[in-house]
């Protein structure tokens, strides 16, 4: 099962997942749009600048390939301590 | 002295930070000097507005990740005895305490220098999400260009700071 | 924000830091920020050697002056919501707390600043004698170049420290 | 009567004094020069460098014109807070 996360402004339009990642998708990319058509207002949320995703406990720079073990974060900017 | 001791804590109800300098004070045998940082939550926003509520969210282990990485850059730039990090999560109120950071060495300027280190990546790089509450209005509060100057500073004086540490408190 | 507040008290007897922290957190009201620098009684010198007591003697009176002078001009330089300094006399044992500063301010540039000066200010000018004994021994402990040093860290940096307590905490 | 104060080193070679200044004794370098000759290892003592003379709670530059009403502190040099 994956877990998919959700902080900051993004956790007002969808609540933690924790399920198989959906048919098709394979990567964080993927599951970005994914979500996206699933959830319109997460959707525009997701493309809002400074939205970063956190697979396993690491910030990713890059789109990386995804399993049903992975915990993926979904983050808008972090305010900080 | 041996390996510095680090303590980090995500607190979901209110702390007291008395009770956290008393404990780290036991703790921190030999150090001559223990500087503590208290971050309080103001009732009013830069703008004098008031706040009526402030919410914290963390992300469970990667936020502790985080921090523990954050006090590992200051226990290599500084010779420390210890530190202590206290961070709020949930629900605060004005006057509330919401972070406390201390660390103690055996010279003052390790000490002075650690904390302020500390509270400035904690501003730019803890990853908690903040939603302030005015009236009826909830805003999330994105980071700011002056957290990121704070944390700028620390940059390009590394070899400075070491030299300074070498001193008598 | 009123007029700053400033508690200053030469403590003949051990006192409690936390205590002194939880009244000095109780007054300032409206502050987001507040340094505490506790100073404690180190077991050993710079070389190692047992210290088996600590004596300081103070003016009464003169001291509690030079203290205030000290206090005011950090006031004048960053904006503090209030201070408060306690600093021993008599004798100490190792591990016993010596001195303690806090500072208060609305942002924590300013508390963290004004607290480091003190500091800095009270090791190279503050009417205190010391007197060392190791074993049989005792000597009086004269100012150390490193004290004047850290004084002078705040000599040519007014106009940036204005510019830097603008900021937001 | 004027205030006669010893701090520091000073303070293990002399105590207090409360008493009308010594005959002819007009200023804080004639108060030195008695003192010095009454008590010889405070004398050496006053002599070391850094020695700091305070009249009425201010510190003096210059010898200062000195009456029966002044506390006069001899300090050696201050360690600090």
């Amino acid at each position: 099962m994956a877990r998919i996360l959700f902080f900051g402004r993004l956790s007002d339009f969808a609540e933690a997942i924790e399920a198989p990642l959906p048919d098709g998708v394979r990567d964080t990319d993927a599951l970005t749009a994914w979500l996206s058509r699933e959830n319109a207002r997460l959707g525009e949320a997701l493309a809002r600048p400074g939205v970063r995703v956190i697979v396993n406990n690491a910030f990713i720079s890059a789109p990386l390939e995804l399993s049903d073990t992975d915990e993926i974060a979904f983050t808008s900017p972090l305010s900080g301590g | 002295m041996g390996a510095p001791f680090t303590d980090i804590e995500i607190a979901a109800a209110p702390f007291d930070p008395e009770a956290a300098h008393a404990d780290f004070r036991r703790r921190v045998d030999g150090a001559g000097a223990i500087v503590a940082f208290t971050g309080l939550v103001r009732g009013k926003t830069g703008d004098g507005e008031d706040v009526s509520r402030l919410t914290l969210q963390h992300y469970p282990g990667f936020t502790e990740k985080e921090i523990t990485r954050i006090v590992s850059k200051a226990s290599v730039r500084w010779p420390l005895v210890g530190s202590r990090i206290i961070h709020r999560t949930g629900d605060l109120e004005s006057g509330e305490p919401i972070v406390f950071v201390a660390t103690a060495s055996i010279h003052r300027r390790a000490a002075f220098e650690a904390a302020d280190f500390l509270m400035d990546y904690l501003k730019a790089d803890a990853p908690f999400w903040k939603k302030e509450t005015r009236g009826d209005n909830a805003m999330w509060i994105e980071p700011r260009a002056e957290d990121l100057i704070d944390k700028a500073r620390w940059r390009d004086s590394e070899g400075d700071a070491n030299a300074r540490d070498q001193r008598d408190s």
